[in-house]
């Protein structure tokens, strides 16, 4: 037995042991042994972990958009605030932060100032039930695909509430939109998460991650799992406005969108959400149908898949993210934009049907177990 | 008589909101003067249902300078450089028609070398102001990358005029009896590589842009306007061509040098604003068809047949003289009483003026996004239409 | 007492304030995240707003390239091209609309003075500074997008040197950013070096009643003419 | 047709109308009573079909105490252009409206609405133009006053 094999089978083993211990469980048991100082440690962290990653993704990831632009129209992007301009989204963050808050007189108040945290807090909930790694998740919900569908649909409420307590058309015109895309594209993704249900036999995230264990599911299924992946990466982009579809904020058509009357902090908390939410999705897509934080394995090769092993798995995960962001990014620097009726259109007429037959096939492919690939975990 | 003169405000009345708890009441939004579509100062007031645009409203006049006005204050050498202002876009053909006007009017002969000069600049003018229109048709679009390419190739245009005249924008160029500088050695040879760079790349806009289905769906079957309905509107240049009146002056009356070359008017078949955008995306190979045949041809003579100093003295009447420029037919209108050296009264029939019209007649019926559409696919410069 | 401490209060006509490092933080972060608004008049929008956000020049390098549709988040209005009375109005009110801190960039002839239709023109706006307060001028006609870079820059001084609370009804005097020939680089950053060293804070309220340029240019207009 | 045998035409048809002096471009001069019927002959008759309104516009002649409004007209079928030009009293101007005839009509007789303050009779839609509505006189016009307006110094 070569030493690449020992290795492979001691962090297979580790990956084992360590299976389904979130960071709720363990404070769970922490509170069960009557350590609650152990416990409050363990909340502690994990919240603070949560809003280092809100914050630095959102920062990182504006940052990243910016330079990535920049560099597919042949400029440089942002160069003077440190090396490369990486210190210019906290630049940026600094300036929104300080700057006045306006309320228009007419808006409705109460409503106006909640809407940016309502819009935030569903990006940041789903955060929790990420499986990042084997052993960093913060709570495993045994509905986990659920949650997260319901949680991020509540997003469109930030915004419903946002445009129309602007009091200002073009606001209203902009969360009129945004209402009606993102409950329409709600559904073909629910159907392409459905697909990975169907397939995993299981609603929680981590279990989901788990089974792709003999290979991912978008090439595993008979090109089954490949048309649902392509679906539910339509149907998210449309879900957090990014470009092709992003009527609600449509720069040219509705100056601002459902923001138009947000200034300072409470417009950045808007910019931000928009890009937790594509990191969300993005890791939302790698958890389904990339492998989460599983390594790449092929078939029998024991040295490469060893090697693979030996990656840990957070980068997995941030890799598979990134490669998720990064296609996102470049639909939206080369795509114009739809018409609200080209979107509507697209989704009821195009996406729901083939979602359903999608789904039918799928659950062909798991009654008569027609993978390519058995299936080696049970 | 029936003169009732109304104003802004009368219009603006919403309509009663219907009995029923279910009925929907049409609103108006004002799009401008600061709006990110206007490009410039232009307002439309939208009359909507909804998404539905029921009707367009447009109040121009946010860049009223009373250009006619002053011109009558300045003699023909002055007026130059306040059309420069008017469609900055088409700066050099701007000059030409008051050039040309003016030259008519006094009776001044001009050479070859003068004239080949004017075509071939504004042959260059012209690919620049489409690659303009062209960016920004993609930035109104949502595709921003469009436009960062278009400004890229735009800007060796901008370096060539820079090096020849002086400016990059208002180039002030043309003048009454000749041009102001003569071209530099080292011209043609530059202009024969941009053309050599610029083949490919019109090809490279047509794979990221004309190709893509989404701008497809976007553009085609949007805003049909049809021949008979674009003439009885005024509309002029590729807006006309594209509803398949194969009106250009160029043709049709040819000056300067146009007579000499061989060139295709692009005309479209059915006037949506697919036919606008191919129309001037065919002008544009069309242009460098023309720069290509004339680039060799530039024959020796002086680029001034006036001394800087002579008075131009225009005869009494009233001239009228018409010129292509890239949005349409510029007409300029001198009346001269004959004594004053500055022409009693100057008019201007601006392209972007007769053009914008058509919004109102295309745009009912339509979305939000396709008034977007309609409007870039118009190409309309604000000043033009303000004066 | 804090008085007495050197260095770490300056006193500013019409109130002290106190600058620290904090201060000199959120001034980086205000100079180099500069947001325009959307918002062109004339041909000047074509080289202030379209061509410097281009790849040639890339205004992106300074962190401005966030073109805002809305008034509410911009942080910089470009007035660029000539302002007629029909719209002075509108530029006032979306001067109104931003949020503080905001600051104005006139470019172009026109925005300045009114450029080529200064006479005979009854619909022109002698100058944008008549309805807003202005910053940085920027000269040309149209000015390069090079010549618009010197003027943000200058902006991005002059932020990085003031104090971080604005008062409302006080600002710095506007400092005109041009590159004429026959002047070095260092030449122009000694004079912006001295204009910006002169503590050069002007009380809005008193200065307009006696707006020093367009009093003296109404007063040169009406002084009859020599000749004959 | 060329120029002589279009005037000929026209004076055929509207026997008023006389050549207009010291203009590079045909052109006649016809009086504004019966202005809508003759522009309606020129535009629907297929010798002449002017089935463009190129431009129109007015002339201030303060002297001789008359407007002149001004046509250009183009047909897209024979490609020849003709001038119109009609006298009316500059006190209590009226003009007929053509707006029927042309849609183009509308705004070009605003805009002459606007800077020159001349109305049209049965205009579907006479607002200012360019200038707000609450604007006191009329820019174009050779006697308009503006305390805004600066005189270029001598």
């Amino acid at each position: 037995m070569t030493a690449t094999s020992l290795t492979y089978f001691a962090i297979a083993a580790a990956q084992g042991a360590f299976k389904n211990v979130t960071v709720s469980e363990r404070t769970a048991q922490a509170f069960a042994d009557g350590s609650w100082i152990l416990a409050i440690v363990y909340i502690v962290v994990a919240l603070g972990g949560l809003a280092a990653l809100v914050t630095l993704s959102g920062l990182v990831l504006i940052y990243v958009e910016r330079k990535l632009a920049a560099h597919f129209q042949c400029r440089l992007g942002p160069m003077r605030v440190g090396w490369h301009g990486i210190f210019q989204t906290v630049a940026d963050a600094v300036k929104l932060l300080l700057k006045e808050d306006v309320i228009p007189e007419k808006a409705d108040k109460a409503m106006h100032l909640l809407a940016p945290f309502l819009s935030m807090m569903a990006t940041v909930m789903v955060l929790g039930v990420l499986p990042y790694s084997p052993i960093l998740q913060i709570t495993d919900i045994n509905i986990g695909v659920l949650f997260v569908t319901a949680v991020s649909g509540f997003g469109v409420m930030g915004i419903l509430l946002g445009g129309w307590s602007s009091n200002n058309k073009w606001s209203m015109v902009g969360a009129m939109r945004a209402g009606a895309q993102i409950i329409s594209y709600e559904i073909s993704a629910t159907l392409a998460l459905l697909v990975v249900v169907l397939f995993s036999g299981s609603l929680s995230l981590a279990e989901i991650v788990q089974s792709q264990d003999a290979g991912w599911w978008i090439w595993r299924a008979n090109g089954v799992g490949f048309v649902s992946f392509i679906i539910f990466v339509i149907a998210v982009t449309a879900e957090i406005n990014r470009t092709p579809f992003d009527i609600p904020e449509g720069e040219s058509e509705l100056a601002a969108g459902f923001h138009t009357e947000y200034s300072g902090l409470r417009f950045s908390f808007f910019f931000l959400a928009e890009f937790i939410n594509m990191f969300v999705v993005s890791g939302m897509t790698a958890t389904l149908f990339l492998g989460g934080w599983m390594p790449f394995h092929i078939g029998a090769w024991a040295g490469f898949n060893g090697f693979m092993d030996l990656i840990p798995p957070v980068l997995w995960f941030t890799g598979k993210t990134s490669v998720v962001i990064f296609l996102i990014m470049w639909f939206r620097w080369t795509f114009p934009r739809l018409r609200v009726d080209q979107l509507m259109y697209l989704e009821w007429k195009v996406l729901l049907p083939i979602g359903f037959v999608n789904l039918f096939a799928a659950a062909v492919v798991v009654l008569y177990n027609l993978y390519p690939f058995p299936i080696l975990v049970p | 008589m029936t003169v009732r003169v109304r104003t802004l405000d009368e219009l603006l009345t919403p309509p009663a909101a219907g009995s029923s708890a279910l009925s929907t009441q049409e609103y108006f939004v004002n799009m401008g003067p600061q709006h990110p579509i206007a490009h410039g100062s232009l307002r439309l007031v939208l009359r909507l249902d909804g998404e539905t645009v029921k009707e367009v409203i447009p109040v121009p006049g946010f860049v009223h300078r009373g250009i006619e006005k002053m011109c009558e204050k300045l003699n023909p050498r002055q007026i130059i450089h306040l059309t420069d202002r008017l469609d900055y876009l088409s700066a050099v053909m701007n000059n030409w028609g008051v050039a040309k006007a003016v030259e008519k009017a006094a009776n001044i002969e001009t050479n070859g070398r003068i004239e080949t000069i004017r075509t071939l600049m504004s042959e260059l003018q012209r690919i620049q102001s489409h690659m303009l229109w062209w960016g920004v048709l993609g930035m109104d679009l949502g595709a921003y990358t469009a436009f960062l390419y278009a400004f890229r190739d735009r800007e060796i245009i901008s370096e060539l005029f820079e090096e020849t005249i002086g400016a990059r924008l208002t180039m002030n160029y043309v003048r009454p009896g000749g041009v102001m500088f003569d071209i530099l050695p080292d011209f043609q040879e530059k202009v024969k590589k941009l053309l050599k760079y610029l083949g490919p790349i019109i090809d490279e806009y047509d794979t990221l842009l004309s190709g893509n289905v989404i701008l497809q769906e976007r553009l085609r079957n949007v805003g049909v306007l049809d021949g008979k309905k674009a003439v009885a509107l005024g509309c002029t240049g590729p807006v006309l061509r594209a509803s398949g009146v194969p009106l250009d002056l160029r043709k049709l009356t040819p000056y300067g040098r146009y007579g000499d070359v061989e060139f295709n008017v692009a005309v479209g078949s059915k006037g949506d604003c697919w036919d606008r955008y191919y129309t001037r995306m065919e002008e544009i190979r069309q242009s460098m068809r023309i720069i290509e045949q004339l680039i060799d041809s530039i024959p020796e003579g002086p680029v001034n047949v006036l001394r800087a100093s002579a008075r131009i003295s225009i005869p009494e009447g009233t001239y009228y003289d018409q010129i292509e420029t890239a949005r349409g037919v510029l007409g300029v209108m001198l009346v001269s009483d004959g004594k004053s050296p500055s022409p009693y009264r100057v008019h201007f029939r601006s392209p972007n003026f007769n053009n914008l019209w058509a919004v109102t007649a295309l745009a009912p019926g339509w979305r939000i996004a396709d008034i977007i559409t309609i409007q870039s696919s118009l190409d309309l410069v604000i000043p033009d239409i303000d004066r | 007492m804090v008085d007495n401490i050197p260095g770490i209060v300056e006193n500013f006509p019409g109130g002290s304030i106190l600058v620290t490092t904090i201060d000199s933080i959120i001034n980086a972060s205000r100079a180099n995240s500069l947001w325009p608004l959307g918002f062109g008049t004339k041909c000047c929008a074509i080289e202030m707003l379209m061509a410097t956000g281009a790849s040639h020049q890339d205004i992106s390098r300074f962190g401005a390239e966030v073109v805002r549709g809305s008034t509410r988040q911009a942080d910089l209005m470009i007035v660029a091209g000539a302002i007629v009375r029909k719209m002075a109005p509108r530029v006032r009110l979306l001067y109104e609309q931003m949020a503080e801190p905001r600051y104005v960039i006139a470019t172009g002839a026109c925005s300045i003075c009114g450029g080529p239709f200064q006479y005979n023109s009854y619909h022109i706006v002698h100058g944008v500074d008549e309805i807003i307060p202005v910053d940085v001028y920027v000269p040309g006609c149209p000015p390069r997008p090079e010549a618009f870079f010197w003027g943000l820059l200058a902006l991005q001084r002059l932020i990085k040197e003031g104090e971080s609370i604005r008062r409302p009804d006080i600002r710095r005097k506007p400092v005109m950013a041009s590159l004429p020939q026959g002047i070095t680089m260092d030449d122009i950053q000694g004079e912006m070096r001295r204009l910006l060293e002169e503590q050069n804070v002007v009380n809005v309220a008193e200065s307009a009643e006696n707006k020093i340029w367009t009093k003296r240019l109404k007063e040169w207009m009406r002084k009859p003419s020599s000749k004959p | 047709m060329d120029a002589q045998a279009l005037l000929q035409a026209i004076t055929g048809v509207n026997p008023a109308a006389q050549e207009r002096p010291n203009t590079n471009v045909p052109a006649v001069q016809v009086p504004v009573a019966g202005l809508h019927a003759f522009l309606q002959v020129l535009r629907d008759d297929p010798r002449f079909s002017f089935d463009f309104l190129l431009d129109h516009t007015a002339i201030d002649w303060m002297a001789d105490g008359k407007f002149e409004l001004v046509y250009q007209l183009f047909s897209t079928l024979h490609g020849h252009t003709l001038m119109v030009g009609v006298l009316i009293e500059r006190e209590q101007p009226l003009a007929p409206t053509v707006s029927d005839l042309w849609p183009i009509a509308e705004w070009q007789e605003r805009e002459v609405y606007d800077l020159f303050g001349i109305p049209y009779d049965d205009h579907p839609d006479l607002r200012r133009l360019f200038l707000e509505d609450d604007w006191t006189g009329y820019p174009l016009r050779k006697d308009y006053q503006d305390k805004n307006m600066l005189q270029r110094p001598q």
